[in-house]
Order: structure tokens, then C-alpha cells, then sequence
């Protein structure tokens, strides 16, 4: 029922910046699609445009059946967690949390056991009577979350709604949300920048640079399969390492000379790029790849290699229980694992 | 005060110098004088003068038109500054809201305020003129007799339409700029939280826009009480007569043409503690239900 | 994937829907448009009636159409040279009455802004104190305490002298609570950063505050302008030199004798008057419509 | 050189008359220069000129309207009396020369002149001569005659037979001169500060009694406090008579299309059988103190000028106000202004009339407020919101309270 | 030269709140420390005393060897990025870093150059001209941050530098600060959420909670021997499996039945709460700790499984080649790996 329908959908800000290429796709109902991408790609834009806070240059948006451009904001019924919060710096919290429900004429008591039950799973209930300029910067992001929860919207909209939260709270958080989402069954467009986050969270997941899309997919699919380099290096931390190499009837060596173990890249001769993530890889005797340890760095379960494989970077993690020293040694690569990308244009083959 | 202020002394101190000896110059002086001849009766070329303790306030207490005056001061004030306020709101409402011809909105309202007040009263008393007024012309046709000059309240209503026509543009400006410091993005919020733009209003654009609208109340209220006595003169022709008039305008009858300086002195200083009193109470009551940051 | 939506796309072409009639625009627009009407009606009719000649006007009252002595009422106005000593015409009054209200417009605009900041922006123990001894100068008017004021001037031997016009009109708090009002509510993390980035008070105020009160001293100063560009009864106090006449004397010395009837006021050449007193703050006004922007504080996303 | 500043009310082409006089005055000699700067209203006038001396920054000639010449003339030391001032100065310097119901309303009470008679006017009767032609009838001398057969006849042709403007004026001030009635202890003012006032005299409540009647029958229309909201229906045709200033001949002139004329004031014959010499309005110019000799001396000198009879004939015609002597009077005569606008004439006649003992005028402190009052309860009487006893009741208390602050503040 | 010490220092909110409880400590000149801490902890507030911004309610602050208590903001020397950027909206990018530069006397061609510089690290450079308002949100925190190191100051104070960024951009920019601030030598005050953040740029981590401090170590004491449960639960994603036991003659006993492996709790008999890293523990049918699986989450990279461990939640981390199914199977833990805490108060033991 409420689908977000964008056909061919362009942004070009006044002053001349595209932020968002005609772009079309569809994000299903009582789905959570999550939005990927660097810093400044275009996923506010996006996000806004779908609320109606930002007009649309050309294209057509639509939110269930409805065409909304034209649409007044406040006429979606949507729910929207602003990136830098907007709350109202004259209302208190729980001011601020009903002041939604309020204007869709709920009772006061139905109202407060809203605000009492979003408090509670926001950990806010005793701050209900502050003010936002005596919070903390992630109690109020807290507070502009349960803005958006406490109503039951067709489409929730969120704008990086845990970017300020300890990695704890980030975690419940993260879980309430997507079981409440589940239960209301509302559709639901998810901005973050984390990747456990998009990983966990979503049922699909729109991965966005400057302005394009690049990929669209099952996190799954994202993980697994990424379209192009960019998807490829932009999901997973630490990043997947991409060689440059050649492909020749189907083997695939790198530029420094190695053969690459367990790729296949028929009918693709010519220059060629490998992608492997560092934890589909692991030192062994055994292993094909040649690898030289520059340094070892510690992230506490688990240590990164950082050196080189046939003299391009190349970063290998291994469980921290591992023992690792570094100089040269060999790795082996798990099969299946062997991503391949044409040179220019870094797509997937 | 802000939460990060500084801390100097000798600074602020410095920057609050020319305000503070400007108005102990211009205004506390006068202020003191005012006082001190309002317990006297005094040769207005200044030869004689007689102490009288509080005769002069006693008078104003017995005198029924001092109390007529007072009681058409209070209607006239709330209708002014109610009126003066809304009509100004909502223009500035729409004009902020409105994307085509927004300029040239802005321009034509703030238009107005450009008149020089002695041709805005005679704009008044010739469009409500008992003979050539086009606006008595207008009512005549509608069969309402309107008799300026003669009627209390066909009087008090011509001070009253073009006080409040004069204040509009002031109103305007000053809600506009107003409008225009609220957060975006706060703005944005409501949008989506609420469906009717004049809730929208009450609950967020309102309570934001309280400093300024505090600043034009208190405002408001004084250009009502004080700075009409200019409309008032030109629409009784200097003559008051049987017609309405206000306090202020008693003090410049009695005190500026009628040369009573104790009695317009006494006039001046009860009108000043009213009006402190008000300003007080405003300050005590209103002020704390505004939220600046 | 991005493959799959272009497919999709070719299929359906996206038409924009005709654009709907946005009936709360509509009415946006009426209200305005009322109100602008509601407010120039009477500036147009005294555009027409600067065209009349004063017996007709004196018959008829205010005009709608135009009639035959606009060039010589407008040439009277500007041009004549009036006056016991031939010294002042439109023109000169203009220059005067420009003195005035930008004079005191700017002199109120820093005086006021100066205080405001010191009250909100200064640990300062004696803040309120020093507020409410400002605040209680908006009890005040002019006219009210306009005999002393006269005496201090000429003790000052400031009579017939622009600071004598121009200064005792700042004795009142208006600027001043404004500008209070709006610093008030300046977001508190701007001085700080800005404290943190090593500014001073005085950095501050100009490379931060003046610039984010933009708008507001655009209101300020239209408002102060006409204000000084208005005063009649004060310039006719304290000033006997003709040099020194504005263009508002002006007027009110031809409608004079509106009240009293036993001549005709040159109402043509009054209007005309009228309509050139108008015109330096309309300018003025226009001018700073570009400061009436949106968005200096503005922060979403 | 000398220099004079000289504050004056004149506002329009009576203002440029002013500065014309002036400017032909310092181009008719050498040694003195005079400078007239307009100040406002009367009222401002006044004030501005008070507010200087207490800064010791007057001017050495100031305007002062009738109202305010108690103030002026109670406050001994502010000025110096023209008639010491001129003779002082060596010039040639005689009462007899003016007329006689100009000379003493700013003279004192032994009828040394303080203040020098200069825009005088007196209230006399418009009358709309077409409009009488039609109704067959001629301008009443008498308010008897008025209500007897003027008012029916014209308000049978279709017109509102009268209206006035300024009742404190008009209605009271002249109604007692005209009737020779005293309008105030102490010799109308003139003999001390302890002054009460006499309004609320059966004539004048007889006066306003005939006045709400005739309002009743359609003989009479008040429209307002105004001065011009009343001599507007005039000038329209819509009134026949009007009561008004002398002083308004010139404006009267140049607006109507009808053929009009004036008359003296009427009396009422019930009250008397001789009716007298009404008082000047106007304003007079009164030579500040505080200046040197030779100051001094440059204000005779231009007073003197002001009172020859070339400049006297040529103000008055040139603004309607009456000529203060009777050379001038004599002069405009002979130059046959009459002849040409009869209307002219009626206020010097007026002023000629016998005078009495109540005809040198009235010296009330704060007479400002005191017609204040009287506007306000005449606007009562004449919008049914009070009687005319209650009102002149009121009246006489409230202006006797005045007085008696004002007698306060010269002790 | 740049030390930042605090002397029982404490912050009450005119409203009544303690955001800091008395507390004395000392930042050593030259080293970066890591703030962390749950939402709402006192963090920013620690931050901005440290800045002049907030008054010291009691206790004394030097920076150096001066007591800063009542010196004014501007003459502390500082450089801050804000939680919420407080960027200057009427001025544009180049100039907003430029402020504080000008601000010194610095000449125009010398603060252009630094600008750029900055811009360049911060990938900015294309936004120079534009006002803040034109901004995305990660491109506003950027120029909030260039706003601090284009300066020269005796201390950085860092609040939440990098939490609009993603993932890769945050990786570098991580990196390039820690350069920096050791190639200045500059102290800095760090505060950050992210675990990865804490762990690599830490020289110490200074952990807050509720206004106190729990715990001041180097990453590797923080995370190998957190002082108490809520460090050790905090500091860790997924965080340490608690659960709660009887030591008996130095011997632990979960309160389900088991013993724990490798645990020695000599003089501590009593209840007793013993934890245990995720990725501490493995599957291994010949484990000795009996563990049963309800869920299985993805992670990419690895795998959690949630289940329980006598009865009491617990979560173990596998990488994601390692088959994984649901159901009952046992653990093999680290030796060394077992941390014991007291029950009531958590502290390590
Ligand atoms: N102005 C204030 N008045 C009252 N209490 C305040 C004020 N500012 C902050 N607090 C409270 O002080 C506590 C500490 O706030 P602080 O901003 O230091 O938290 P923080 O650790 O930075 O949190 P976050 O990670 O959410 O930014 C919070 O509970 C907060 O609600
Ligand atoms: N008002 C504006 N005018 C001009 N350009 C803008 C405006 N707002 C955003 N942009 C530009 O459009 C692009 C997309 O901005 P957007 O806010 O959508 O990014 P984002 O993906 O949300 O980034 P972030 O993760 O940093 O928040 C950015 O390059 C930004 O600079
Ligand atoms: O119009 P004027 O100048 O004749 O004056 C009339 C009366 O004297 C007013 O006081
Ligand atoms: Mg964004
Ligand atoms: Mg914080």
C-alpha cells in the first residue's frame, strides 16, 4: 500500500548541483530499504524529496499509488528522524514526542502512553519534562527517533537516527526499531553510515554515489555480489582489496605476476580487476598467494595485516586468537570468494 | 544573558555608555522634571510657582473627562494594538509564505509606512471628512450616516482605523524579519507533523516568533497610548471638544498648547507608572512563557 | 541492478501530472493582495490628487483620476524656492530630511545594538538594572518630555545644529529591546564557536552578530529612518534656521491652514510633497528587501 | 546691522505674505535685518517661543494668539509692552490711531497697549446672497428676526438657514461683547489674577436654548468642533449663513460659485437695544524681553512699519484680516476695496461699533482649556447628551477650577 | 607543555542535574585521549569546561601550568569541533575554517593555503564557496573539523568528529588526524562512539559513565582488563557475555550448573559475575562449556550466534567461513580470556 515509486526522479539544486541523477526504482511496501553511500551522495536529498521538503526538479515520485509531487508534506503521513534532529527548542520532550499524535487529535492519554512506552524503549523517561537544549547530543537524537515512532505513518524516514549513539545503545536501538517496524509493518527508508546497521537491518539496501545508484539489492546480494568496485569497497570493513591483473582465456593474473587461485574470467581478455575481502583470505602454508606483512593492527577480536601481494596493498584479518607476525608468508583464498571487475568502468563481470 | 558569556566588565560597561547617557540626559532629566512640577503650579515662563502637593493628582481623580478619557484610552489601545497586530501577522504569514511576487508583496505593504504622520492624518480626515470624504460618501451609500467630528464614535472610529492602518506596516516588517530567523528545519518538522497549516502556526511558527512579538506588544501598546496623539490632534483638528480623546493627547492639550505644566506634568507621571505597572506585569508574566533559544 | 530500473523505466515515461490548483496559494495571494490594497489605496489617491489643482481638491476631496497640474505641482514642489530666505525648496528639504533619518537611524541602530549586546552577551551584574533603567525610556515619548529636552539642548548650545535634531530622539529604548529580543534568541553555539576560534567581544559582534542580525537591522533601520525622516514637532522646536527645514515642515506649513479654513492649503502642491517624502524611503525600503532574505540561521538536513 | 528673529504661526500664503512684509522691510532701510521663522500652530508658536525664553534663546517677536494672551500678558517681565517699547525708541506712538475695538484687547488695564495688534479678525455672518434672493429674504441684524422669518423662509428655499464655527469664540466670547454682558470678575480679567468667569449668564443659556430648537426645526446645523467642517456646507451651498472670521474672506473668495456677502453679527434684541463692538480674534506680535537697546530698537522700528498705513492696507487686503488703524481702514476705502468686496468691510465696521464696558476684551489664564471645556459640553448640548443648564454649569465650575490654578501659578 | 589536569572538578546543571561527578585526572601533553561513554554520560560536558564554555561548578581545570577556571575561551588556545558543528551560517566553508586563523593576525595568502590544505584532507574542496546551508550533513561535520585543524592550537577537543561519516571516509580521516595530531604533538580530547575509533587512535581511554569515571587505561588494558562489568560490557561489539556464578574455593560455578573453564576466583567466595568475549570462545565438540543456539545473525565479515549458556544469554562470534547451525553444542574458551567481577558492584576482582 505504501510503496515508494520514483520515476526517473532528479535533483538539481539551485545553485546547479545535481545531487541526485534521474533515478528510478521502487522500494516495496512494509519494507526496510536502508540507503548507503558517502558522505555528501545524495541519501538527505533523497530522503527529503520523498517527504516533500524538497521540490523535485524533475521526475515523478510516488508514495502508494498516490503521485505526490505536488503533495503537501504533513498530507504523507510520513514520520521523519532529521539528521540534525529538529526538535522544537520550545517544547519539552514529551512535548515534542506527541506533538505529532497530538495533531491527529489522539486523547491526552492515549498520547502519554505512547510518549511513556517510545521513552521507555529510548531509555529518555526522565528527561520527558527538559527541554532539548539541556540534552545531550544523543538524547536528543533519541528524542527526534521517537518523534517519528510514536506515530504510525505510512513511511518512516530516517536520517542517520543512531549516528550519535554509544555502540551499545546503537545495538538495542537498532533491534527495537527493526522489530517495531516489522510489527507495524511500515514501510521504512533507513540513512546510516554504519555498516552493521544497513548489514542488519535491512531488507534491501540502495547503494548511492554522487547522485547515481549504483546498486540495489538484499544485503546479501550487496555483500556477495556487489555491482561495481565502488559497492565492492564501500561495503565491508575493512574494506575488500582490489588488484589490478589480466585476464587471459579465463585465468586471471595479477600485475605483479601471480595467478590469482579459484578465479574464472572466460571471455573477458585483457586488463582485469580482483577483488577478495581480507577476511575471505588467511595465512597458510599451504595458500597460493604470496603476501608481504608491512604491519599488524589491532581492532580487539580481531587483528588486520596490512602489506602487499604481488606489490599492490593488500589487507588480511584474522581472528585475534591467531598468532601473526609480520613478513612474507602465504595465504589462501577461500574459493567462491574471488570477485572480478573490468578495469575502466569497474564493473562486475 | 547567554550561557557563554563574557566576562569583562569594563567592556559592556563601555558599550552601554552612549545609550546610558543619552537617556540620562534626554530622558531621566525630563523624567525628574516632570515629577518635581507635577507637585507644582507653575508660570509657564517660569516666574512663578506655587508647591501643591498632590492637588494636581487629586484633580485628575475628580475630574469625570480625565476618567472618560481614561476608560476611551484603554478601548482604544487594546483595539489598535490587537488590530495592529494581527492584520500586520497574518500579512507577514502570507508574504513569507508566498514564493511568486514576494518582493513586490513586501514592498507595496511596507509602503506605506513611508508617509509622513502629519499627511497620513490629513489622508484620514479627508477620507472620513463629514463633506468630502470619500470613505463617508462610500458608507452614505450604504445608508449608514457617518459623522465625523460630531458623533463620539464615528470619531473614535476614524482615530481608531487609521492608528491602526499607520501601525500595520511597522507590524509587518519587524514580524517578517521575525519569521524569516526561525529555524528551517524546525519549520520542515512541523510540516510533516502536521497537517494543518494553521496549527502548524499556533503551536510552532507562534511560540518561535514570541521575542519579536513580545518586542511589538509592548510596542504596540505604547504607539497606541503615546505616539497616536498625532492622529488623535489631526482628527479633532486640534479641537477635542465632545470627541474622543486619549490620555496622551490630554497631556499635550493641557501641558504643549495649553501651557498647564504642573497638571500636564501629573498627566505624565500617572501615565508613566500605568504604563510601567503594565510593563512590569508583561515582563513578569509574559516573558516567562517566552522561549528564546 | 541499476540495469533492471532503466528497463523498467522505458516502459513508463514519466508525464507530470497537469500542476493542481493549490487553493490555499490562491487564498495566500488574496490576503495579500487585499492587504496590499487595504494599504495603498490611500497612498494612490494621494498620487492622483498631487495631479489636482487645490480648489477642486478643497471641494471634492481626495482624487482617483488624474488631472491637469501634476507638472505644476510637482515643479512647485521641488523646485520653488520658499521660505523667508529663498534658501530651502523641495530639494534642500529632501537633503535635510535625509540627514535626519539617516542620522538617526544609524546613530539608534549602533547605540541600540551596543546596549543590547552588552546586556545579553556580558556577565554583568548590573545587566538587568541597566535593562530596565533603558526599558523605562519606552514610557516616554518625545512630545511628553519635549520642554526639558529643549532646555538641555540649548544649554548644550545645540540649537540649530543636526546633533541637536538628531540626538535626544535616540533617548528612547525601541532599538535597543529589539535587538535585545533577537540576540536573545541567536543560537547559543555561535559565540561559541566563535570564542573558541579565538574572537573577542568585539570580533564577535562584527564578524558574527552584526552579520547574522542582518534582517533585523533591515527592519530596524527602515523603521528608524522614516521615523527620523517623520519628525515634525521636535525640527520645529529646536530649529529657527530655514537651512536647516525638513521636508515634513514643509508640508505641514502649506496644510496649515487645512483646520482652520480661511484659505486654501495648496493641497495639490501638499500631496506632491507628500508623494516626494515617500519616495527616499520607498527607495530605502526597496533597497533593503535584499537583506530580507531567508535562511541565515537556517540549518536543516 | 541689527539682527530680529521674529517666531511667527503663519502658515501658506499667509505665511508668504509675511515674509514678503518682511523682506520689504529689510529692503526699506539699512539698519536693521529681520528674519521670520515660522513655528507651527498658535499653539506651538507659543510654546516654542516659551520653551526659548526659559533657555534664554527667545526671539525678539513672537505671535500670540488671542487665548494665550493672558499668558503672555500676566507673565510682566517676559515682555516688553509696545507702548514703552515704541516710545522708547522714539516712535511717534498713539492709541486714538487705532481702531477702537483693536486697541484694547491687548492692552492692559489701563489700556497701555503690551502686545501689538497684527492679524486681527472678528466673527461676523457670511451669507449666501443667492440663496437669500431665492428665499426673499435679507441677512437678520437681529437673532429675533432670524428665527422669525430669515430661518423659515430658507429653509422653505430648500436651504439650512445657519451654521458657525468655534462656539467658544462666536457664540460665547462675541455673544457677550456684542451684548455688552461682563464675561468675567475683575473687569472681564483685566484688574487682577483672581479672576471668576460669568458664563453661565440667562442670555447666553437663552441663546443656546434657541439654538437646540432651531437645530430641532432644520434652522441650524452643527458639524463638529471643526472650523472648516462647518464652513464647508457654506462654501457648498448647502448652508445660506454662515458665522466665521473676517479673517476667512480671502479663502471664501477664491472657493464659492455663488454670489455671497457679509453682515455684522445679530444680537438679540430681548438683551439689548444697543449692540456693541465685538472682539478682535487673531493673533498679536509681542516684543519679547531680555535683548539690548539697539535690539530693541530694530523691534520698534519694524512695529513701527508694520502699523504705517501702506503696510497695513496691504495686508489687509492681501489676507482679509482687518486693518488695526483707522488711517489704514480710511486708505482701503479710498482705494475703493469696498466698492469691489463690500464683505470686506463689515468686520472694520463691526469693530467701530459703540464700545462698552465689557468690550476691551477678557483676560483668562489657561483660556486654552477653558474653550476646551466649552467645546466639549457645547458638543454635548448639541448632540442631546446634556442640557444647556447642566452644561453651563459645568462650564462656569470647571473654568472657574482653571482660573483659580492659573491665579496659583502667578503667586 | 599542553597537559590538561583536573582537580576534583564537577558539573551541576542550573537545573539541578550532575553531569560530572567530583573527578581528578590528568591528560598527559601530547597524547590523544578517547572519551567514551553511554548517551548522555557528561562527555560534551567534560569537553566544553575543558573549552571555557561551560562554567566549572567546583574544582579547578589547568591546561598547561596555568588554572583556566576563569580564563576566557579565546585565550586558552583551543581548537574544538562541535557535536552539532556550530558552523557559522553567513559565511562560507573557506572562510568558517578561515575565522580562527584570522583571528590571530595570520596574513590572507598564508590562511588560504592552510585552508586548502585542510580542505584537500577533508575532501572539501569543491564546497569552499558554498554556505553551510548547502551542505550535506557529513560535509558540514567536515568543515566543522577543518574549522579545528587548520589551527595551530596547545589542544584539539574532538566531540564526535567523524559520526555523520561513512565508513571509508571516517577510516581515513581517522587516520589522517592521528597523523596529524602526532605530527603537531598537539594534546587532544577525543570523544567518539565508534569501538574502532577508540581502540586505534587511543593513546588512553578515558571511559564515563553516569558522571563518574570507570575506567583510564590504554586500549589494550581497557579491553583485555576492563576494571569493571559496565566497561567490559560497553567496550566490545557484539559486548562480553556476563553471567552470573558462585565462586567456591577459587573455583567458579555458573548459577545454571556449569563450571566455567579457566577461572580462578582464590578469596572471593560468593556470588560472583564472570565474563567472556564473543570472540573469546568457539565451537568445539570437545569444549567444555555447553551452549545452545536460537539465532543466527549475519554480519558479513562474521557470524553471531545467540543463545545460552546455562540457561543465561550468551553470544558467540565465528568468522563466517566456519559452518554454523542452531541447536545445542559446546564451547571451547581462551585460557586467560575469563574475566570475574564482584556481583553487586561490578569490579573486577
Ligand atoms: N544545559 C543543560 N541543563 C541541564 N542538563 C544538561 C544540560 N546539558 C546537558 N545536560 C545533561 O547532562 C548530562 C551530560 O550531558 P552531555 O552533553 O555531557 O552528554 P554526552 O556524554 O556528551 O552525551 P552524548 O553522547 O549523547 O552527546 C546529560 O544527562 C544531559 O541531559
Ligand atoms: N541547499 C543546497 N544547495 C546546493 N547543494 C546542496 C544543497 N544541499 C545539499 N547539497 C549538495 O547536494 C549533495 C547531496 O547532499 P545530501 O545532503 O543529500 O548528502 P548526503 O548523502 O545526505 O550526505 P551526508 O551523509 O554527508 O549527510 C551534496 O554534495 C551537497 O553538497
Ligand atoms: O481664524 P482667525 O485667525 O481669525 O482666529 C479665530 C479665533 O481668534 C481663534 O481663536
Ligand atoms: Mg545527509
Ligand atoms: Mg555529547
Amino acid at each position: 500500500m505504501a510503496q515508494v515509486t520514483l520515476n526517473q526522479v532528479r535533483k538539481i539544486y539551485p545553485n546547479g548541483a545535481e545531487a541526485l541523477e534521474p533515478s528510478t526504482f521502487t522500494i516495496p511496501d512494509g519494507e526496510l530499504t536502508v540507503l548507503v553511500g558517502p558522505s555528501g551522495c545524495g541519501k538527505s536529498t533523497l530522503l527529503r524529496m520523498v517527504a516533500g521538503l524538497e521540490e523535485i526538479t524533475e521526475g515523478e515520485l510516488s508514495i502508494g499509488d498516490r503521485i505526490v509531487n505536488d503533495i503537501d508534506p504533513a498530507n504523507r503521513n510520513i514520520a521523519m528522524v532529521f539528521q540534525n534532529y529538529a526538535l522544537y527548542p520550545h517544547m519539552s520532550v514529551a512535548q515534542n514526542m506527541g506533538y505529532g499524535l497530538k495533531n491527529r487529535g489522539m486523547d491526552k492519554a492515549q498520547i502519554a502512553a505512547k510518549v511513556r512506552e517510545a521513552s521507555e524503549m529510548l531509555h529518555l523517561d526522565e528527561f520527558l519534562d527538559r527541554r532539548p537544549s539541556q540534552l545531550s547530543g544523543g538524547q536528543r537524537q533519541r528524542v527526534a527517533m521517537g518523534r517519528a515512532i510514536v506515530r504510525d505513518p505510512d513511511l518512516f524516514l530516517f536520517d542517520e537516527p543512531l549516528s550519535n549513539l554509544d555502540a551499545k545503545l546503537r545495538n538495542q536501538m537498532r533491534i527495537e526499531i527493526r522489530a517495531l517496524q516489522r510489527r507495524l509493518g511500515t514501510t521504512a527508508m533507513y540513512v546510516t553510515h554504519d555498516q552493521v546497521e544497513a548489514m542488519t537491518m535491512a531488507d534491501r539496501i540502495i547503494v548511492l554515489n554522487a547522485g547515481t545508484i549504483e546498486q540495489i539489492g538484499t544485503p546479501n546480494e550487496i555483500y556477495e555480489h556487489p555491482a561495481s568496485t565502488f559497492v565492492a569497497s564501500f561495503m565491508g570493513a575493512p574494506p575488500m582489496n582490489l588488484l589490478r591483473g589480466d585476464a587471459k582465456g579465463g585465468a586471471v593474473t595479477l600485475k605483479g605476476g601471480q595467478d590469482v587461485p579459484h578465479a574464472r574470467a572466460d571471455g573477458h581478455d585483457g586488463p582485469i580487476q580482483v577483488g577478495i575481502r581480507p577476511e575471505d583470505t588467511w595465512p597458510d602454508p599451504a595458500g597460493d598467494l604470496a603476501f608481504d606483512v608491512d604491519i599488524i593492527e589491532e581492532l580487539g577480536a580481531q587483528r588486520l595485516l596490512h602489506g602487499h601481494v604481488s606489490g599492490q596493498a593488500f589487507s588480511v584479518a584474522v581472528p585475534k586468537d591467531k598468532e601473526a607476525g609480520t613478513g612474507n608468508m602465504q595465504l589462501s583464498v577461500k574459493p567462491g570468494a574471488v570477485h572480478l571487475f573490468d578495469a575502466d568502468r569497474g564493473r562486475r563481470l | 544573558m547567554k550561557r557563554a558569556a563574557f566576562g569583562h566588565i569594563s567592556f559592556p560597561i563601555l558599550l552601554l555608555l552612549p545609550q546610558l547617557v543619552i537617556i540620562a540626559i534626554f530622558f531621566y532629566w525630563p523624567a525628574g522634571y516632570a515629577l518635581q512640577s507635577s507637585f507644582y503650579l507653575e508660570d509657564p515662563f517660569g516666574f512663578g510657582s506655587t508647591f501643591v502637593g498632590m492637588d494636581n493628582y487629586t484633580r485628575l481623580a475628580s475630574s469625570s473627562s480625565y476618567m472618560d478619557a481614561a476608560w476611551f484610552t484603554l478601548i482604544f489601545t487594546s483595539l489598535v494594538t490587537f488590530f495592529a497586530l494581527a492584520i500586520a501577522l497574518l500579512l507577514a504569514v502570507k508574504a513569507d509564505k508566498v514564493i511568486r511576487g514576494a518582493r513586490t508583496y513586501r514592498t507595496l505593504l511596507m509602503w506605506v509606512y513611508a508617509i509622513a504622520p502629519p499627511v497620513a492624518g490629513l489622508i484620514g480626515v479627508m477620507l472620513f471628512d463629514q463633506s468630502r470624504g470619500n470613505i463617508t460618501q462610500l458608507l452614505g451609500m450604504m445608508g449608514i450616516e457617518y459623522r465625523l467630528g460630531v458623533n463620539y464614535w464615528d470619531t473614535a472610529s476614524a482615530m481608531i482605523t487609521v492608528s491602526i492602518w499607520k501601525q500595520i506596516p511597522v507590524n509587518f516588517i519587524f514580524f517578517l524579519s521575525g519569521l524569516q530567523a526561525i529555524p528551517q528545519s524546525v519549520r520542515e518538522a512541523a510540516m510533516i507533523d502536521n497537517r494543518s497549516g494553521t496549527r502548524r502556526f499556533w503551536d510552532i511558527t507562534f511560540p518561535l516568533l514570541a521575542p519579536t512579538g513580545f518586542f511589538l506588544l509592548i510596542i504596540n501598546i505604547t504607539y497606541s497610548l503615546f505616539d497616536t496623539f498625532g492622529i488623535v490632534d489631526t482628527i479633532v483638528k486640534g479641537q477635542p471638544g465632545n470627541n474622543p480623546m486619549t490620555l496622551v493627547y490630554r497631556v499635550f492639550v493641557d501641558g504643549f498648547r495649553g501651557q498647564d505644566l504642573g497638571g500636564s506634568s501629573a498627566q505624565s507621571v500617572v501615565l508613566m507608572v500605568l504604563v510601567l505597572i503594565l510593563t512590569i506585569v508583561q515582563f513578569r508574566f509574559l516573558e516567562r512563557r517566552i522561549h528564546y533559544t | 541492478m541499476a540495469e533492471i530500473s532503466e528497463t523498467q523505466v522505458a516502459a513508463t515515461a514519466p508525464t507530470r501530472p497537469v500542476k493542481r490548483i493549490r487553493w490555499d496559494t490562491i487564498g495566500d495571494h488574496a490576503v495579500l493582495i487585499a492587504g496590499a490594497l487595504l494599504m495603498l489605496v490611500p497612498v494612490y489617491m494621494v498620487f492622483a490628487t498631487s495631479s489636482w489643482d487645490a480648489i477642486t481638491i478643497h471641494r471634492e476631496g481626495m482624487q482617483f483620476g488624474f488631472g491637469e497640474d501634476m507638472g505644476v505641482n510637482y515643479n512647485a514642489a521641488l523646485f520653488e524656492y520658499g521660505g523667508f530666505t529663498d534658501s530651502v525648496n523641495g530639494v534642500t528639504m529632501l537633503a535635510n530630511s535625509m540627514i535626519l533619518g539617516l542620522g538617526f537611524a544609524i546613530g539608534k541602530i549602533i547605540v541600540g545594538m551596543m546596549a543590547a549586546y552588552a546586556i545579553v552577551y556580558f556577565r554583568l551584574r548590573f545587566a538587568t538594572l541597566a535593562f530596565w533603567m533603558i526599558f523605562t525610556t519606552l514610557l516616554l515619548p518625545l512630545e511628553v518630555r519635549i520642554l526639558p529636552s529643549y532646555e538641555v539642548i540649548t544649554a548644550m548650545n545645540l540649537g540649530n545644529t543636526y546633533t541637536g535634531l538628531i540626538v535626544p530622539l535616540i533617548a528612547s529604548a525601541t532599538a535597543t529591546f529589539f535587538f535585545r529580543q533577537y540576540f536573545r534568541s541567536v543560537p547559543e553555539e555561535l559565540i561559541e564557536a566563535a570564542r573558541i576560534d579565538g574572537a573577542g567581544p568585539v570580533k564577535f559582534f562584527i564578524d558574527i552578530l552584526v552579520p547574522l542580525s542582518k534582517t533585523m537591522i533591515a527592519a530596524m533601520f527602515i523603521i528608524m529612518f522614516v521615523f527620523g525622516w517623520n519628525q515634525y514637532l521636535w525640527p520645529t522646536l529646536i530649529t529657527t534656521d530655514e537651512s536647516l527645514f525638513t521636508l515634513v515642515r514643509g508640508i505641514r506649513q502649506i496644510i496649515q491652514s487645512y483646520a482652520d479654513g480661511s484659505e486654501t492649503p495648496d493641497y495639490g502642491q501638499a500631496a506632491a510633497l507628500a508623494i516626494i517624502a515617500m519616495t527616499p524611503p520607498v527607495l530605502i525600503v526597496v533597497f533593503f528587501q535584499n537583506w530580507f532574505v531567508k535562511g541565515l540561521t537556517e540549518s536543516d538536513k | 546691522q541689527t539682527e530680529i528673529e521674529f517666531w511667527h504661526a503663519m502658515g501658506g500664503q499667509l505665511g508668504e505674505t509675511v515674509d514678503q512684509m518682511a523682506a520689504n522691510f529689510n529692503a526699506s532701510q539699512g539698519d536693521y535685518v529681520i528674519t521670520p521663522v515660522f513655528k507651527g500652530t498658535y499653539e506651538e508658536t507659543l510654546t516654542s517661543a516659551i520653551a526659548a525664553f526659559r533657555a534664554g534663546e527667545q526671539p525678539n517677536i513672537v505671535q500670540v494668539f488671542d487665548a494665550g494672551a493672558a499668558t503672555v500678558i500676566g507673565a510682566q517681565g517676559a515682555t516688553v509692552p509696545v507702548e514703552q517699547l515704541l516710545s522708547d525708541n522714539g516712535v511717534a506712538f498713539d492709541r486714538e490711531d487705532y481702531i477702537s475695538g483693536v486697541r484694547n484687547f491687548y492692552a492692559d488695564a489701563d489700556g497701555q497697549m503690551i502686545g501689538m495688534p497684527f492679524n486681527s479678525s472678528t466673527p461676523i455672518m457670511y451669507y449666501n446672497a443667492d440663496a437669500l434672493e431665492a428665499a426673499g429674504v435679507t441677512a437678520p441684524a437681529t437673532w429675533e428676526e432670524f428665527a422669525e422669518t430669515t430661518a423659515p423662509a430658507l429653509l422653505e428655499a430648500g436651504y439650512i438657514p445657519l451654521a458657525q464655527s468655534h462656539l467658544p469664540w462666536i457664540f460665547t466670547e462675541n455673544f457677550f461683547s456684542r451684548h455688552n454682558l461682563q464675561f468675567a470678575s475683575n473687569d472681564n480679567g483685566y484688574t487682577g489674577v483672581d479672576t471668576e468667569i460669568m458664563v453661565n449668564h440667562p442670555a447666553i443659556r437663552a441663546h443656546f436654548n434657541a439654538l437646540t430648537e432651531w437645530q430641532e426645526a432644520g434652522y441650524f446645523e452643527w458639524y463638529g468642533t471643526g472650523w472648516g467642517d462647518n464652513q464647508d456646507p457654506f462654501e457648498a451651498g448647502e448652508v445660506a449663513m454662515w458665522l466665521g472670521s473676517s479673517g476667512s474672506f480671502g479663502g471664501i473668495a477664491d472657493r464659492v460659485d455663488f454670489n455671497f456677502s457679509a453682515a455684522m453679527l445679530p444680537y438679540w434684541e430681548a438683551v439689548t437695544t444697543e449692540p456693541t463692538q465685538t472682539f478682535i480674534g487673531g493673533a498679536a506680535l509681542f516684543a519679547m524681553s531680555g535683548f539690548d537697546a539697539a535690539e530693541n530698537e530694530a523691534t520698534a522700528a519694524f512695529f513701527d512699519y508694520l502699523a504705517s498705513t501702506d503696510n497695513q492696507v496691504f495686508w489687509h487686503v492681501a489676507t482679509g484680516y482687518v486693518p488695526i488703524t483707522t488711517a489704514a481702514y480710511e486708505a482701503a476705502a479710498e482705494q475703493g476695496h469696498y466698492e469691489e468686496f463690500p464683505a470686506a468691510e463689515v468686520g472694520v465696521q463691526q469693530l467701530q461699533l459703540p464700545a462698552g464696558e465689557f468690550t476691551r476684551g477678557y483676560r483668562m489664564g489657561f483660556y486654552v482649556q477653558i474653550r476646551d471645556v466649552m467645546n466639549r459640553e457645547y458638543g454635548r448640548i448639541l448632540t442631546g447628551e446634556t442640557s444647556v443648564e447642566d452644561a453651563f454649569e459645568t462650564i462656569e465650575a470647571e473654568a472657574n477650577e482653571l482660573l483659580a490654578r492659573f491665579a496659583q501659578t502667578q503667586g
